[in-house]
């Protein structure tokens, strides 16, 4: 609740550089306009047209409520038209995709904690297959799955769990690595099994750094699942809409659809960070 | 004169048989400025049933020592047998129970939950857990504090919860680095009698590191007087005490001359006065 | 056929010679574990491709794509200069530090934290693939709009780890410099950023990787005809895969050196933390 | 019914009409064939598709299907619905070209991904270094919208006569603010949107059987829209997932679609495709097509058949 | 016997101008299961240069008023003056030097760094600094260790580091909680002899808190015993000793005199024997 009035504040700053933004960025087009029509236009006249473009470079926030108004609730959940609809099916993906990415991120560091070959060996190639660029790949990727008769939102899963596995075995690692000396000391002296020290020791003392990385595995997720989006034929989802909203310059369309993907991982994000609080309040850290 | 009596006591065939015997240690520790050798040919035996006290300035060696016994160091040469076993083997058979220096409980377990943390890895019963949670929870004075999480303790009940994991558990071999430490000479005189019938009722062999020379002397059948840079036994005291211990007995003539000659010993040890 | 069982016999040899060779301790082990992991990798690729016949349109093999590299050597290093000197680290750097400042800022005023870490959360969620277009739009086509997006796409990772790491400190190391009456500067600097670093530098290497990402997907959506992400959007519709996977490759060098780089230093850094003095 | 994929070149649009409305009329139940539209983008080769089993056929440009073949993908034209070639050169007046003598100095942009190839080979024709030196001209890939040219970051941009055109206008535009030059008129046109598919599949009779069924029904589909292009547009509406698209839109797209497909029953002019290749292997200094692919790249037997 | 004790030192009118002076003072720990009374109606008055020392049961609530003293922790009721401001000012002023229970140096920080911290903070120049951290460190015996990060210490060696780091600077009070609980007995001896020098020379108060009996006796002007659940002030002794305090002071009768008042006074605080 405290946290109301700094957020309005911060918003309300946004708000105010975004339409001066608007203004100067959308300027060009009204003068170019006005010339090719011969017309003068005051300075009011001038503010008012950048603000009310069709195909502005940056529209206005109140045509971007408005569009998101118009398609989120105006429209029925379930139509093509609504974003609802979009959020949702770019959302089935990004969980998915984030659930397979953290398993498999912790089974990796799991790996690497507690095997050397692994440790030695795999390390440099995460770290390079992160750096293959994903945009390049996924149409292959999505290309090969389909091929062997994997389509529909498992490929696009997929790409997610690309980019989300990465922060997951960074994290980790450091995670379960950071239980100090004489703790670990004490799990030998008890002659504690691997399994009895992951479990009592690395793991729970892992957690913070758990936490850290998932909210960044949440959102690069996310980004994955509309780079998957992007070759699959953009049919549907929050990417296809930006998509097709760049093909045909509709810059109000793309805001509303990057809002609506900035509010479905800021809610996912959120989520991990309650569930944070949760844990680590039962686990008496916080 | 102090090498001659160490001498005829390292002579003096133990007549128990032998639980952890030491022969030839040395142990470097490498640091980025150099070396640094904190055992220096360290020969002990210690039998089954020994109180043994470890004495010595800081920084000499002891908690080094009671590592190396513990496998938690490997020492840089000498052989270490801990019941004719390479440490390893023993400790992977459960055979010992080590209170820390510094508490290290586990910040997110409460209390209990850090003492009944070594009974669930042994595979203890649930009921087991309880009751013996329970029971060394009463022996340290911190009933009543199981729900509690270590930040929320004091210092000193922090160490007794300390050594109440360790005591939860029946190990062979409990190993001691200072765990009373922090504590006020009632509990710790408290804690000493208890500590001293957990022994004889359950014939544990017991290495204990302690800068009290009242404490060590009170306790043990052995006292292992050690010196710094490199750590070396300077000294090795088979106590003439009974087995039966009263508090008074540390009035008693042959208590302070155990006593005096413990304290002349350490004091060896250090450069000045 | 032949391909097939070779690649099999390969791995199983790779296998065994890592396992014999991660029991050593040297740094010349170290090095040749993941060495001999990747020739393993690329040679089951190889037998892979030519035992079932993969068309080239669809993977091309390595050596077709080691051949590749030979030939278009200059494109690729113009490219990498383009992309990766210019875009990606110019991005990082900026980006990273605005990072590191905001959450000293949000870190040093409540009010700020309040306000701004819920909406910089929310602004730093916008997927770069709806921002790279925007981004290009204002920033024009070249290395500049990479970099802005770079920007954008690190600034999350290092402001949420830098964040949780300024006040992953001890009830008892706060303390201390209370009692010094030390200032909140004094404080940060002695206390906060030090125990912060481990936190950071996890940050700062997710962020080397995304960088990367980050300039040549940049380039997809509006560049000169100059640029990793140029060749390789391009290069596919011509189908020409080797090259693509050349930039690839050097993609990968890049950002594993990148990596590596950041990881060096954080080892430096952070000498002292647990996950550090070896295990 | 016998299943087939067909993969498209670019989003569910009106420059597809023909397949939709086959489907959605039945003329492929007539030909006992279940079809599957995949519609294509940015990001999607469809002769990566089509080699990696995704689709039994694809619609691709035959620019880029040369390159490709030249890569090693072994594919063939099997029919070409469109005749003539709806890509122009659009500039604004106000930058003061009027014809392309006055390109020097100006910046072109482009979409890549193949379709630089033609206006490379114009700019050769011309005369015009294209690195930006002096008298020469700056080629700039765009991306596939007309932001750039309404931003003037270029000062002529690649459209097509169906669909960014018309969203230029839409901005706000009119006729007479623009200079447009049509690739057609220019003598570097290219053959659009034909069907192709991989030798492989073509030495299957079982498989060539089903592609001249499809040929057929689609050349049918086809001619439907041709006649009845409002209606047509109202069943691309129908298949577009994306909601984005409207339906001014896609009845004018239909209208000038209309224009391209007129003139073709379907079968490939091997004269146009001489003249393809011509431009493709004239164009500068760094050519995709180094030699000509020869007959082996087209086939009539599949419309001969479909035509009977 | 004890409380009539206690109301007759309280009533004593301290000759030197007060430095800390608490009154009413509660402290009420909330926790998930209930609220712990730390400190109860506590009321002290300390002295210019007097040498307090706090003994008492482990969890009697020591540390809590050392903290309170020093502005770490607020109280629930009561007020605390520290040379007539509140601990705030006091502190922001830095009026105090604080040796935590347990060493809390900085990992990433040599030794010879952690002592130089508060010098750094505080504005010291930089041979001053140098001087000052070469005194202090062989004023604990760690000469030559300067170099050495903490996990490469024993744990009495850190004692003594974080010792020396409150020595460093000249702050007017001196709050030490359990300083030399992990030092052995002739260090221990010797630093207190330290200690003694130190304050004699600089006039400084010094809150102390042991759970030695005659390292209290021994070093103080003052002992304050306390007793715990809910943590209160039972006893209050004004040393009669001398300033000037040889170690053979410890066998004097007026010695063995105070010592037997104040294991009385503890012993009554714990429930047992
Ligand atoms: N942060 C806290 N939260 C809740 N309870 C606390 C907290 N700190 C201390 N306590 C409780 O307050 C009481 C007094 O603690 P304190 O640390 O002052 O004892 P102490 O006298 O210093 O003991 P010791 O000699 O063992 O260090 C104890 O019962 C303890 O459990
Ligand atoms: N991990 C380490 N790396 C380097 N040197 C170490 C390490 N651990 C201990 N030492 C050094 O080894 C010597 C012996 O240390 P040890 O901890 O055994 O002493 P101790 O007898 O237990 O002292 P104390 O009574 O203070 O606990 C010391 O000089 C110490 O500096
Ligand atoms: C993969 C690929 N994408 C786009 C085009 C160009 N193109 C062909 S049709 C079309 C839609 C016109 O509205 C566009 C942009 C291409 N040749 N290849
Ligand atoms: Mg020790
Ligand atoms: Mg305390």
């Amino acid at each position: 609740m405290k946290n109301v009035i700094p957020v309005l504040t911060v918003v309300l700053a946004i708000l105010v550089i975004w339409y001066g933004s608007a203004v100067m960025l959308n300027k060009q087009w009204v003068l170019d306009q006005a010339a090719r029509q011969d017309r003068v236009l005051t300075t009011p006249e001038l503010i008012a047209e950048t603000w009310a473009q069709d195909k502005p470079k940056l529209p206005a926030p109140h045509q971007v409520a408005l569009e998101l108004w118009d398609t989120v609730a105006m429209k029925k959940p379930t139509s093509k038209r609504s974003l609802v609809y979009h959020a949702w099916v770019t959302m089935s993906a990004t969980v998915l995709g984030f659930g397979l990415g953290t398993l498999l991120g912790f089974a990796l560091a799991v790996g690497i904690v507690y095997n050397r070959v692994m440790d030695k060996s795999v390390m440099p190639w995460v770290i390079a297959s992160q750096t293959i660029p994903i945009l390049a790949i996924a149409p292959m990727i999505i290309v090969v799955l389909n091929a062997i008769g994997i389509s529909g939102l498992l490929p696009k899963a997929m790409i997610s769990m690309y980019l989300s596995f990465f922060p997951v075995v960074v994290g980790m690692v450091k995670g379960l690595r950071s239980p100090d000396a004489m703790q670990l000391d004490q799990m030998r002296t008890w002659s504690a099994t691997r399994a009895q020290e992951f479990w009592r020791l690395r793991l729970p003392a892992s957690m913070p750094y758990l936490f850290a990385s998932m909210k960044i595995a949440m959102a690069a997720s996310l980004v994955g699942a509309i780079v998957g989006e992007l070759p699959t034929g953009a049919v549907a989802g929050l990417g296809a809409r930006l998509l097709a909203g760049s093909y045909y310059g509709q810059t109000i369309q793309i805001w509303s659809a990057l809002l609506m993907a900035a509010a479905l991982a800021a809610a996912l994000v959120g989520l991990i960070g309650l569930i944070q609080r949760i844990t680590l309040k039962r686990m008496g850290m916080a | 004169m102090m090498t001659e009596q160490a001498a005829a006591s390292a002579a003096s065939v133990p007549q128990t048989p032998t639980v952890i015997s030491a022969q030839g240690l040395n142990l470097v520790y490498e640091t980025s400025d150099g070396p640094v050798q904190a055992l220096k040919d360290v020969d002990l035996k210690i039998g089954k049933g020994d109180f043994v006290s470890f004495i010595g300035p800081s920084g000499c060696g002891k908690t080094t020592f009671l590592r190396v016994m513990a496998d938690l160091e490997t020492p840089t040469s000498g052989t270490v047998l801990v019941n004719g076993v390479p440490p390893e083997v023993a400790r992977k058979a459960r055979a010992y129970g080590y209170v820390f220096q510094a508490a290290g409980l586990y910040p997110w377990r409460t209390i209990g939950g850090n003492i009944r943390l070594p009974l669930e890895i042994m595979g203890y019963s649930k009921p087991e857990q309880a009751e013996r949670v329970q029971r060394v929870l009463e022996l340290v004075e911190l009933a009543g504090f199981e729900k509690k999480y270590p930040w929320q303790l004091s210092g000193g009940m922090q160490q007794r919860a300390s050594i109440a994991r360790a005591l939860a558990f029946d190990a062979d071999i409990l190993l001691m680095d200072e765990p009373f430490g922090a504590l006020d000479e009632i509990v710790r005189d408290h804690l000493n009698e208890q500590l001293l019938a957990l022994w004889a009722r359950t014939e544990k062999t017991i290495c204990f590191v302690t800068h009290s020379i009242p404490e060590a002397v009170y306790l043990s059948t052995k006292i292992v007087v050690m010196s710094p840079r490199p750590g070396r036994i300077t000294d090795v005291i088979e106590s003439p005490l009974p087995k039966e211990r009263p508090l008074e007995i540390r009035d008693s003539p042959e208590f302070l001359e155990i006593a005096h000659r413990v304290r002349e010993g350490l004091r060896a040890g250090h450069a000045y006065d | 056929m032949i391909w097939i069982v070779a690649g099999l016999i390969v791995w199983a040899l790779g296998l065994w010679a890592n396992v014999r060779l991660s029991k050593r301790k040297t740094s010349a082990a170290a090095l040749a574990v993941p060495v001999i992991f990747g020739l393993v990798l690329v040679f089951v690729w190889e037998a892979v491709v030519r035992g079932f016949g993969i068309s080239p349109v669809l993977l091309p093999a390595p050596s077709v794509i080691a051949a590749r590299f030979g030939q278009s050597s200059g494109v690729l290093w113009q490219d990498f200069v383009q992309t990766v000197l210019k875009g990606a680290l110019t991005g990082y750097v900026l980006g990273c530090g605005a990072a590191l400042l905001t959450a000293i800022v949000v870190d040093r005023f409540d009010f700020l934290r309040r306000g701004l870490l819920p909406v910089g959360n929310f602004v730093a969620a916008l997927p770069i693939i709806g921002i790279a277009p925007i981004l290009v739009m204002w920033f024009g086509f070249d290395w500049q709009s990479k970099a802005a997006v770079v920007v954008v796409m690190v600034f999350f990772p290092v402001l949420v780890n830098a964040v949780q790491g300024l006040a992953d400190t001890s009830a008892m190391q706060r303390d201390l410099m209370r009692t010094y009456a030390a200032g909140y500067w004094t404080s940060l600097w002695k206390l906060r950023l030090p125990a912060a670093l481990p936190f950071i530098f996890n940050g700062l290497k997710i962020a080397s990787t995304l960088a990367l990402i980050g300039a040549i997907v940049a380039e997809f959506f509006g560049s000169p005809i100059t640029g990793m992400g140029f060749r390789i959007s391009t290069s596919v519709g011509l189908l020409q895969l080797d090259l693509v996977w050349a930039e690839i490759v050097v993609a990968a060098l890049a950002g594993s050196a990148f990596y590596g780089g950041v990881a060096l230093i954080e080892r430096a850094a952070t000498f002292w933390h647990p996950s550090q003095r070896g295990r | 019914a016998d299943e087939l994929t067909l993969q498209l070149k670019w989003v569910t649009q009106a420059q597809f009409a023909g397949y939709y409305v086959a489907a959605d009329k039945g003329f492929y139940d007539e030909e006992d064939l279940d079809v599957t539209i995949k519609p294509g983008g940015p990001d999607i080769a469809p002769v990566q598709v089509l080699l990696g089993g995704g689709a039994d056929v694809m619609v691709d440009w035959l620019p880029s299907a040369l390159a490709a073949r030249e890569n090693g993908a072994p594919i063939v034209n099997i029919a070409q619905p469109f005749k003539s070639s709806g890509l122009m050169l659009t500039c604004l007046k106000e930058h003061g070209i009027e014809s392309p003598a006055d390109f020097p100095g100006h910046t072109l942009g482009t979409w890549f991904f193949g379709n630089e190839l033609p206006l490379y080979s114009w700019m050769s024709k011309l005369g015009y270094a294209t690195d930006g030196s002096d008298g020469g001209v700056t080629i700039q890939k765009i991306n596939f919208n007309v932001d750039p040219l309404l931003q003037k970051q270029v000062e002529c941009a690649t459209t097509m006569t169906y669909n960014e055109y018309w969203q230029v206008i839409d901005a706000g535009l009119t006729p007479e603010d623009l200079v447009v030059f049509k690739y057609q008129d220019e003598g570097i046109a290219t053959l659009e949107d034909g069907l192709y598919t991989s030798e492989e599949n073509l030495a299957d009779p079982e498989m060539t059987d089903k592609l001249v069924r499809f040929v057929r029904a689609s050349m049918k589909g086809w001619k439907y829209a041709e006649e009845n292009p409002d209606e047509a547009a109202d069943i691309v509406l129908e298949n577009d997932e994306t909601g984005a698209q409207t339906e001014e839109h896609q009845k004018r797209m239909m209208g000038e679609i209309a224009k391209l497909t007129a003139g073709s029953n379907g079968a490939l002019d091997p004269e146009d495709f001489t003249r393809t290749v011509e431009v493709l292997l004239s164009a500068g200094a760094d050519p995709v097509i180094t030699k000509d692919p020869g007959e082996a790249a087209w086939t009539h037997a599949i419309t001969d058949e479909a035509l009977k």
